[in-house]
């Protein structure tokens, strides 16, 4: 019995992990891969890791593995966030179907500052349209 | 796997001295690390490998029940990689103060000190 | 427990290290407390070494687990010779660092390190592990990059690049041949190595391991085809540094060479062979490098590579009496060069260049300094009876004998080379006119200083011209110290029993 | 099939050829920011291969390499963003 | 006896800090130092003549078998007292010579120790010390030639001397190891016994070469003779005590010393025959073509010396005689012109004899001593010299080959130093005074004494011979290993063959004297030849020997950083790889061998790609990131091979690493690409070889049987013992805890080291203070 | 300048927790996978994260004293740890010197665990030191 | 000081469950232990307001779990699916909530749901800036978002 539940959390575990490959493969902009990847993978480790707890079920691996599921939980999101940032710092475009960008003209260059609207000094923010192609 | 992992040593090695062949200072260093882990990973190989069974006793017992993997060369690769580290961040700091004193990164320009003075 | 005694010169320049590390912005403290180390140092390297010579080889063997399990710490008399050599160049140096290293450099860790620098030298004399021979290496390369690198400016900088990825290289070669060594006899206590590897049978394997550690010693000890790193870089850093890298950092190379060729790897002729060939192209490259040199410190530099050659061609022919005249050499050869780097900083602190062409006129000026510096230049040579002449009856005898009459030319070449070297160097920077060179605002010059400050350029000089003079005036004293030492490396079994049979 | 050649033959080698799909990606890029996306989650997914590994060999010591897995992986991307933000671009 | 040697050397040590007291007006009394010497040893003329041979031995070094071996025989007690009593009139002679000189105390010093070395060299019976004797009269004739420092042809003439007679003494060295492999013993009193078999042993004639070697350095034989007149560059009295009496005879010294342990052999005997004719003739002709006083003289010496050679090669009874004589004969006459030459250079202020005549109008002393050295030069009765001449005829005529070659050259030689003679002794003096020299002051005393009471030796001791005959020439005769009972010196041998020949020298002799005036065309004339004079001939080779030095040195010191790494990997690769095509199995035992699973095949793949990638990829950043996957790879295998430990502190560590990168590098310029695909070729392919030879190095060790002794030691004590379960962890804190004491130092240092190179900066000043600043001339230079 | 927000927010949760975890390391090493070495590597790394998200200067603050000084101090208990058996009962360098009973959390405590300690806190200071360094130089 | 302490207790919970060693000594051990870190790292700073209002941080963590399971299905269907019906864009989100907390944790659960992405707080912490995958209505979006996560985060950080 223990050993289906296993199978079932290391299986979707898995899948996820290997969705979130495939997406990253697959999605058509750096924006799209991060935001795939980030959950899909965190959830597939974080099944992986449940079948752990479930099949040394003690307390050392156990709060083990919460702590590791825990961290990822914790720190995927904000690591998905700092690259995304930097990201469209340096000029990575979005997909050319996206619909709307936001962030455009609100970025300043050198102070690597955000405002929430964009500024009056156009020269100094960051702008995509103006961006050649890497 | 033996074999493979000989293989991948050989490469290790092969590349790191290419890197260090190269002009630019990065690249000589990437090649030290290479170089660094073919070198740990050797020593692993010939230590002879063993597959989930790390050397640690379990909770109750005393001695080893079961076989276990050589300790000594897992304790020798710790010590050399913790000594790779300090090498590998004096190196990198070295570059860095080398290039802001010489102005290049290329190793050919650097070349001063085996011409006649 | 008397053999605790072995391990007194490392604890004491560990605390020293530590300590200094503690007072770190003191400079004054540094200097101090860096003099009184060394005298206490070299006290107790003196004790250390009548010790092993009154009472014979001991070992001592670390957390108390038995060998080869544990590391053994091993004092034979080659090792607490030269931690006894160590402790001198070591209170020499130190002292002249005092005076001639700029204060920024003294401010940012230049002593500490230093010490840390004897240690590893040290403990690389001392151990008895391989394993451990290669921590201690790494300790030594590791101070020897900052030494080299403290404050550096473009010229030492370069010379550091190339310095640290040869030495790099060496240990990654050293690495290297102890993962085979281990993976073919699953030891690393060089006395129960000993055993193992004449057990393997497949010679060849051995053969390629005793190459790999020929060549990681090789380069540390600056052998043809080898030695780039050292012409590269020895005339960069301060003189104090270079002094004691020129003293011995290449000698731990032969060392380990030494210990290793005759603990290990025992008389294989193949490797005799490679090794007659590398040292009778090291004396000729070296020689022919220092003749065309024009920086005094280059010229000392290539000198010691070609010097090196003597001592690798005893290794080489390996008979007694060879290795006998390799360890007298060595002796000799440690406390003269670095000797000779604090004679170039005194040149340098007088007329403030090393480059011959510009210098000049020191005899007419300082002549009791002339003469005092007379002593190691001339001991260099080995003007009989000074110090440097002495090993080659022993290597000119074993040459002879051994029928190798190359390495015999070899070896009168390259004494032949640094006599017309060392003469041309007197001529040039001591007899010839002074030239009026540009003065430097700022510059300490030598002339410039308070007596008690030239006198910490002067006492260590002289301290070890004294050395120098008693290793050649002494030298009955010193022959029969190497062929004792010749005779343990020879008959090895002495150390093997005394690491393995030992009980506490 | 037991629980353990289910995981040896099923779970690892998905797991694995996701990481083969993560290196294609590293290695196409075709942004910087590509590649420490795809270096992250490998990384994860290393975490992933090690929790089943651990079962299969029944060695829970494995975990906590799985565990220093995750805290450094995030300093790494955090480090190598800073940088990717803080580089003059030329 | 060893107080005597080294009384020289006290003297010159008490000099170094005495020196003030010698220089003024008490000089004179530094030469009561070899006075007192002569004295010591002419108290043993009793002894030694009475057939008596002192030897007196102290220990110094038993471990070399090297003792201060000394023995007091004709040949060594004659070359003593040369020594001390010629070193007596050039010490006193100096006194006034050099008065007032700045240096005068160290002059002093040189001579002293020069004084000591010689007398060490001729009493030595140990080879070694012989040697070590031998090397110091090299080094300390260096400071003597290059007194004049500041000169540059004189810090040349001293770089020479020193080169050709180091060479020499190595030679010498090389011999005595040999000797001393040969009979065991350095003792050249022990050797004389084994003199048969050294002569039957196969390394003789290596043997005979070394001491050929030294001899023929230190004497200046042909082709090494060139070093003696650009020595000439000393001050007179050097000139005078190196090239008459002393240095210049050690060479023969140790001809005549091993005659009887190495001589009777053809190869012996020939050599120095040929060799001594070569030179003695060689020299003598180009007296001929020399204008300077001195370098007439120097030229004479080498003949004198050849002749010297050349008798010892006769290896008769007859030959040995003339040769004793020779070298009275040879030291008091040629001291004699040296210190005349002296005079005449320090009160005219020149030595070129085309300009000098007359000077006996002012000089008479001088004048009557050089016309007797001269004629004791020449020849002529009824001075010691005529009796040498004679001697050296009669030796010549029993030589036992060709022996109409052989008198044909000696009698030149004769001729032609009898006319060197001339020029430097009677020249000068005769003849009508030129004005540039009308106001030349007259020498005093202590100069214009020691030249004539020499030059009254040789009138004194040609006239009565048997002064010197059992004192000093017989046992001379008796230590080179013939029979002397039959001696019997005589000015007077009767009319014979010999006596003819010598009027014809005298007749030839003088008539070439009034014939040929000393020019400078003639020396011009013979400049012609320098290109093929052996000095020049050397001169050349040490040209392109410096040439093939400079290449040789910078073919390898070119300062490409991965030229160096090149040529050691290449070295590492051809010998490895020679061992190994030798030896290696290339068999795998596929059973020892652990299986392959596919997640292993993938991780070692991406850890490819990761490697390909950090090597191919143009961009530094990619380059590290693809440094972590190369980490990530490496960690998994750990983890697979059960080292969680190691997989731990290698990711850290690699994140670490990476982190540094990271901050360092946007500091850092782009990577640009430096080499040709030719060099990337040549590289690849080196390094492939190299990572293959690792690769086969594995396999191969993997072969062989496995030994777990040590780690099962480990294992079996861990907890038991040393109280912890992770067996990783006890070997890291407790089997091998030194091991980690001694690697965190290391982690300290380098900390303490990046600290230091990035938070000090040099202030402007001591930047330049510590760039040497030579160098950074040159490179501004070469930048321009 | 560069901080944001989250990142700041999360380090600042991150940083306790990740100092009592690098404690727990160091202090079970004896015992499972773990050990000073990198116990002080995860203690640096959590103070690493901190000056990323906050800026090194606050780090320091954080610090106290400079971290170049942990190195001489936890040298210093290392080397005491070994030199303790010679000194006091005239054992050999680095022999293992162990409480008789058990203590609490620990289990048995001997000279290793302070030797371990003093790894920790050099590998603490070596690293801290080296990534401060180059950050205020960079 | 009640922070601090109600931080300390939460660490010495955290230092049990690593060890996994649920004994009195060990409570204490790390009760000790944590205190000293806490000492270390909040010298010379104040901290934000602590509360746990734990009813509603279990609403919060399972609407949050809800939301990355029905997420994850979604992308996993776009993912394995051939043809890609995405309609991404960058969103401006005014923000409601004002602590740093508040905003991190809203960012993060943001991020953690697939189809959205935080992708940076301006510095005036008025706007978050989200990637979004589909982008129908840009209206109902941010309710979506203000409804469903901010207002729950809103409720347990009050
Ligand atoms: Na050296
Ligand atoms: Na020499």
């Amino acid at each position: 019995m223990i050993d289906i539940v296993i199978g079932i959390l290391a299986t979707f575990g898995a899948l996820f992990v290997l969705f979130a490959a495939i997406g990253l493969v697959r999605m058509p902009d750096t924006y799209l891969r991060i935001s795939v990847t980030t959950k899909a993978a965190t959830l597939g480790v974080g099944l992986v890791l449940m079948s752990t707890m479930v099949y040394f079920s003690n307390a050392d691996v156990t709060s083990q593995a919460f702590v590791i599921i825990l961290f990822l939980f914790l720190t995927a999101p904000v690591s998905a966030h700092l690259i995304g940032r930097a990201s469209y710092f340096i000029g990575v475009k979005l997909w050319d179907k996206s619909v709307m960008d936001e962030l455009r003209g609100k970025y300043q260059k050198n102070t690597h500052i955000l405002k929430s609207i964009v500024d009056d000094t156009p020269e100094d923010n960051v702008d995509h349209t103006k961006m050649e192609d890497k | 796997m033996e074999i493979l992992l000989a293989i991948m040593v050989g490469i290790l090695y092969g590349t790191g001295i290419y890197m260090m062949l190269r002009r630019s200072m990065v690249k000589l260093i990437l090649g030290i690390i290479l170089l660094g882990n073919g070198a740990n990973l050797l020593i692993f190989l010939l230590g002879r490998i063993t597959k989930g069974a790390p050397p640690i006793i379990d909770g109750s017992a005393k001695v080893f029940a079961e076989a276990y993997a050589d300790p000594v060369p897992q304790a020798l690769i710790l010590t050399a990689i913790v000594i790779s580290f300090g090498l590998q961040s004096f190196a990198i700091v070295l570059v860095k103060r080398a290039h802001t004193v010489v102005r290049t990164d290329d190793l050919d320009e650097m070349n001063a000190t085996d011409e006649d003075s | 427990m008397n053999e605790q005694l072995i391990l007194y010169p490392l604890f004491l320049q560990m605390a020293i290290s530590i300590i200094l590390l503690f007072g770190w912005s003191n400079i004054k403290f540094q200097k101090v407390f860096s003099i009184i180390g060394s005298v206490l140092g070299l006290g107790l390297a003196i004790w250390l070494f009548s010790y092993i010579w009154n009472n014979g080889t001991q070992t001592i063997q670390a957390g108390n687990w038995e060998a080869p399990f544990g590391i053994t710490f091993v004092a034979d008399m080659l090792s607490v010779t030269l931690v006894l050599l160590t402790a001198i160049s070591g209170l020499a140096v130190s002292i002249f660092s005092g005076a001639s290293v700029l204060k920024d450099r003294l401010r940012f860790g230049y002593f500490p390190i230093y010490h840390f620098l004897l240690l590893g030298l040290n403990g690389a004399f001392l151990t008895g592990d391989i394993f451990n021979l290669y921590v201690w290496f790494e300790i030594i390369i590791i101070s020897s990059f900052v030494l080299i690198t403290i404050g550096g400016e473009k010229a030492q900088l370069e010379g550091a690049v190339k310095y640290f990825t040869l030495n790099i290289l060496a240990s990654m070669i050293f690495l290297t041949a102890i993962a085979v060594l281990y993976g073919i006899t699953g030891s690393l206590n060089m006395a129960d190595l000993a055993g193992q590897v004449a057990m393997v049978e497949n010679r060849g394997l051995v053969q390629i391991t005793a190459l790999l550690f020929l060549i990681g010693f090789g380069i540390k000890a600056g052998v043809f085809p080898l030695y780039f790193w050292l012409p590269a870089s020895y005339h960069t850093p301060p003189f104090a540094v270079s002094a004691i890298f020129g003293g011995l950092l290449t000698k731990v190379g032969v060392y380990a060479l030494i210990r290793v060729f005759t603990l290990i790897f025992v008389d294989d002729p193949f490797l005799n062979n490679i090794i007659m060939i590398i040292a009778i192209l090291t004396l000729v490259s070296g020689g022919v490098g220092a003749l065309v040199q024009n920086n005094m410190r280059k010229v000392f530099s290539y000198l010691i590579i070609c010097h090196i050659g003597y001592m690798i061609a005893g290794i080489g022919m390996f008979t007694e009496i060879a290795i006998a005249g390799a360890i007298f050499y060595l002796i000799h050869d440690i406390i003269v060069k670095t000797n000779l780097f604090m004679v170039s900083g005194v040149v340098y602190r007088i007329k403030g260049t090393n480059s011959m062409r510009d210098l000049g006129g020191i005899y007419a000026k300082w002549p009791k300094i002339s003469l005092l510096l007379f002593i190691p230049l001339f001991s260099l040579v080995g003007i009989p009876p000074l110090s440097g002449f002495w090993p080659k009856i022993n290597l000119i005898k074993a040459g002879l004998t051994n029928g190798s009459y190359i390495t015999v030319g070899a070896i009168i070449f390259a004494s032949f080379i640094t006599l017309v070297i060392i003469a041309k160097l007197w001529a040039e920077v001591f007899w010839k006119n002074d030239k009026e060179l540009p003065l430097r605002s700022n510059f300490g010059y030598f002339n410039k200083m308070t007596s008690f400050k030239r006198s910490q350029f002067v006492v260590p000089v002289a301290l070890l011209s004294i050395v120098s003079l008693y290793i050649g005036f002494g030298a009955e004293h010193i022959q029969e110290l190497s062929a004792r030492i010749a005779d343990e490396l020879v008959n090895s079994q002495g150390y093997v029993d005394a690491v393995l049979n030992s009980k506490d | 099939m037991t629980l353990f050649e289910y995981l040896h033959y099923i779970i690892l080698p998905v797991l694995v050829i996701s990481a083969v799909l993560i290196l294609w990606r590293f290695i196409k890029g075709p942004s910087i920011a590509d590649k420490i996306v795809a270096l992250d989650l490998l990384i994860t997914t290393g975490i992933g291969v090690i929790a089943v590994y651990s079962i299969i060999y029944d060695h829970s010591t494995l975990m906590d390499t799985a565990l220093i897995l995750a805290l450094i992986a995030f300093l790494s991307t955090v480090a190598l963003s800073y940088y990717l933000e803080k580089r003059k671009r030329k | 006896m060893l107080t005597a040697i080294l009384t020289g050397f006290l003297f010159s040590i008490f000099l170094v800090f005495a020196g003030k007291f010698f220089k003024g007006k008490l000089s004179i009394l530094s030469s009561l130092v070899p006075l007192g010497l002569f004295l010591y040893f002419l108290k043993f003329i009793p002894e030694v003549s009475g057939g008596e041979i002192i030897m007196r031995s102290y220990e110094w070094i038993p471990s070399f078998n090297v003792d201060l071996g000394f023995k007091l025989d004709g040949l060594s007690l004659l070359f003593s007292l040369m020594i001390t009593g010629i070193g007596f009139l050039v010490f006193a002679y100096t006194s006034s010579y050099l008065k007032g000189h700045e240096y005068l105390d160290r002059f002093y010093g040189y001579l002293a120790s020069f004084m000591g070395a010689m007398l060490g060299l001729v009493l030595a019976d140990n080879m070694i010390t012989l040697f070590v004797f031998w090397e110091l009269t090299s080094i300390s004739s260096f400071f003597l030639i290059g007194f004049n420092n500041t000169n540059p042809a004189s810090r040349k003439s001293a770089m020479t001397a020193l080169g050709i007679t180091g060479i020499g003494g190595l030679s010498l060295l090389a011999g005595a190891l040999l000797l001393n492999n040969i009979t065991g013993t350095y003792s050249i009193s022990e050797m004389l016994t084994m003199s048969e078999m050294i002569r039957a042993n196969e390394f003789y004639f290596l043997a005979v070469l070394f001491i050929f070697g030294a001899a023929f350095t230190k004497s200046a034989q042909f082709p090494f003779h060139f070093w003696l007149p650009g020595a000439m560059k000393a001050p007179t009295p050097v000139s005078t005590y190196l090239h008459s009496a002393t240095m210049v005879k050690a060479g023969v010294y140790l001809l005549m010393r091993f005659t009887p342990v190495l001589g009777g052999e053809s190869i012996w005997n020939n050599s120095l025959i040929i060799i001594g004719g070569i030179t003695m003739v060689y020299s003598a002709v180009h007296t001929i073509f020399r204008t300077d006083l001195k370098g007439i003289l120097a030229y004479s010496t080498i003949s004198a010396l050849g002749i010297l050679v050349f008798l010892t090669g006769l290896g008769t009874q007859a030959a040995f005689l003339a040769a004793a004589v020779f070298v009275i004969v040879h030291a008091l006459y040629k001291a004699t012109l040296f210190l005349v030459t002296g005079i005449i250079d320090h009160q005219t202020h020149t030595r070129d004899v085309t300009r000098l005549s007359g000077l006996n109008k002012i000089m008479l002393p001088v004048g009557i001593a050089g016309i007797l050295a001269a004629i004791s030069s020449a020849g002529i009765p009824p001075t010691i010299g005529f009796l040498g001449k004679e001697l050296t005829y009669e030796a010549s005529l029993h030589s036992e080959t060709v022996v109409i070659i052989i008198m044909i050259a000696i009698v030149l030689t004769k001729i032609l130093l009898l006319y060197a003679g001339f020029v430097a002794g009677i020249k000068p003096f005769t003849g009508k005074l030129p004005d540039e020299h009308a106001n030349t002051k007259k020498p005093g005393f202590i100069l214009w004494f020691p030249p004539l009471l020499l030059a009254l030796l040789g009138l004194v001791f040609g006239v009565a011979p048997f002064i010197i005959e059992s004192a000093l020439i017989k046992p001379v005769v008796e230590a080179m290993g013939a029979d002397a009972s039959e001696i019997h010196l005589a000015l007077w041998h009767g009319f014979n063959l010999v006596f003819i020949l010598s009027l014809i020298t005298i007749g030839v002799g003088t008539a070439l004297y009034f014939i040929i005036k000393p020019s400078e065309k003639l020396e011009q004339g013979i400049a012609k030849f320098d290109s093929i004079a052996p000095e020049n001939i050397l001169e050349k080779f040490n040209e392109i020997f410096v040439t093939v030095a400079n290449f040789w040195t910078n073919f390898f010191q070119n300062g490409y950083l991965r030229n160096y790494i090149s040529i050691i990997i290449l070295f590492l690769v051809v010998l490895v790889g020679y061992i190994m095509i030798g030896n290696t199995s290339y068999s795998i035992d596929y059973n020892s061998l652990s299986k392959i699973t596919v997640y292993e095949i993938t991780t070692t793949l991406i850890l490819i790609a990761g490697i390909f990638y950090t090597v191919f990829t143009q961009s530094r950043l990619a380059a590290v990131v693809a440094m972590g996957v190369v980490g990530l790879s490496i960690c998994l295998i750990f983890v697979f091979y059960s080292a969680p430990d190691l997989a731990m502190t290698q990711f850290s560590i690699d994140t670490l690493t990476v982190i540094l990168f990271v901050l360092v590098l946007y500091k850092l310029p782009k990577y640009l690409k430096l080499s040709d695909y030719k060099t990337r070729l040549r590289d690849g392919i080196l390094s492939s070889i190299f990572g293959l030879i690792i690769t086969v190095l594995a396999l191969e060790v993997l072969s062989e049987p496995v030994s777990k002794e040590v780690g099962d030691f480990y294992a079996a004590n861990s907890y038991i013992e040393a109280h912890g379960k992770n067996v990783v962890n006890v070997i890291l804190v407790d089997f091998r805890g030194a091991d980690t004491l001694i690697e965190i130092s290391v982690l300290s240092i380098a900390a303490v080291g990046v600290f230091g190179l990035m938070k000090l900066r040099l202030k402007m000043k001591d930047r330049l203070r510590y760039a040497d600043r030579s160098l950074n001339v040159e490179n501004e230079k070469k930048k321009k | 300048m560069r901080t944001t927000i989250i990142l700041k927010t999360a380090s600042n949760y991150l940083l306790p927790v990740l100092l009592v975890f690098s404690i727990f390391i160091l202090l079970r090493g004896h015992y499972l996978p773990g050990g000073g070495f990198v116990g002080g590597l995860i203690a640096s790394i959590a103070f690493i994260l901190h000056s990323f998200a906050n800026g090194l200067s606050k780090t320091k603050e954080l610090l106290i004293m400079h971290p170049g000084f942990l190195l001489p101090i936890g040298l210093a208990i290392s080397f005491l740890s070994g030199f303790a058996p010679v000194v006091l009962y005239d054992l050999p360098f680095m022999t293992g010197l162990w409480s008789h009973d058990p203590v609490a959390i620990l289990g048995t405590v001997g000279s290793a665990l302070f030797f371990d300690i003093g790894v920790y806190l050099v590998v603490n200071g070596v690293t801290l030191t080296i990534i401060f360094t180059i950050s205020e130089s960079a | 000081m009640k922070n601090k302490f109600l931080s300390n207790i939460l660490l010495t919970f955290v230092w049990v469950a690593l060890t996994g060693d649920f004994s009195v000594e060990n409570y204490l051990f790390g009760f000790f232990l944590n205190f000293h870190i806490l000492w270390l790292i909040t010298v010379g700073r104040k901290r934000s307001k602590y509360f746990l209002i734990v009813p509603k941080v279990i609403i919060l963590l399972l609407f949050f779990l809800y939301e990355l399971i029905k997420a994850n299905l979604e992308v996993a269907y776009e993912v394995i699916t051939p043809k890609l019906n995405m309609t991404p864009g960058i969103i401006m989100v005014p923000l409601d909530v004002k602590s740093d907390i508040g905003i991190t944790v809203l960012a993060n659960m943001i991020s953690l749901t697939p189809g959205t992405l935080s992708l940076d707080v301006s510095n005036d912490k008025k706007v978050l800036f989200v990637h979004a995958m589909y982008i129908k209505d840009k209206e109902k979006f941010i309710r979506g978002i203000k409804d469903g996560f901010e207002r729950r985060i809103m409720e347990v950080l009050s």
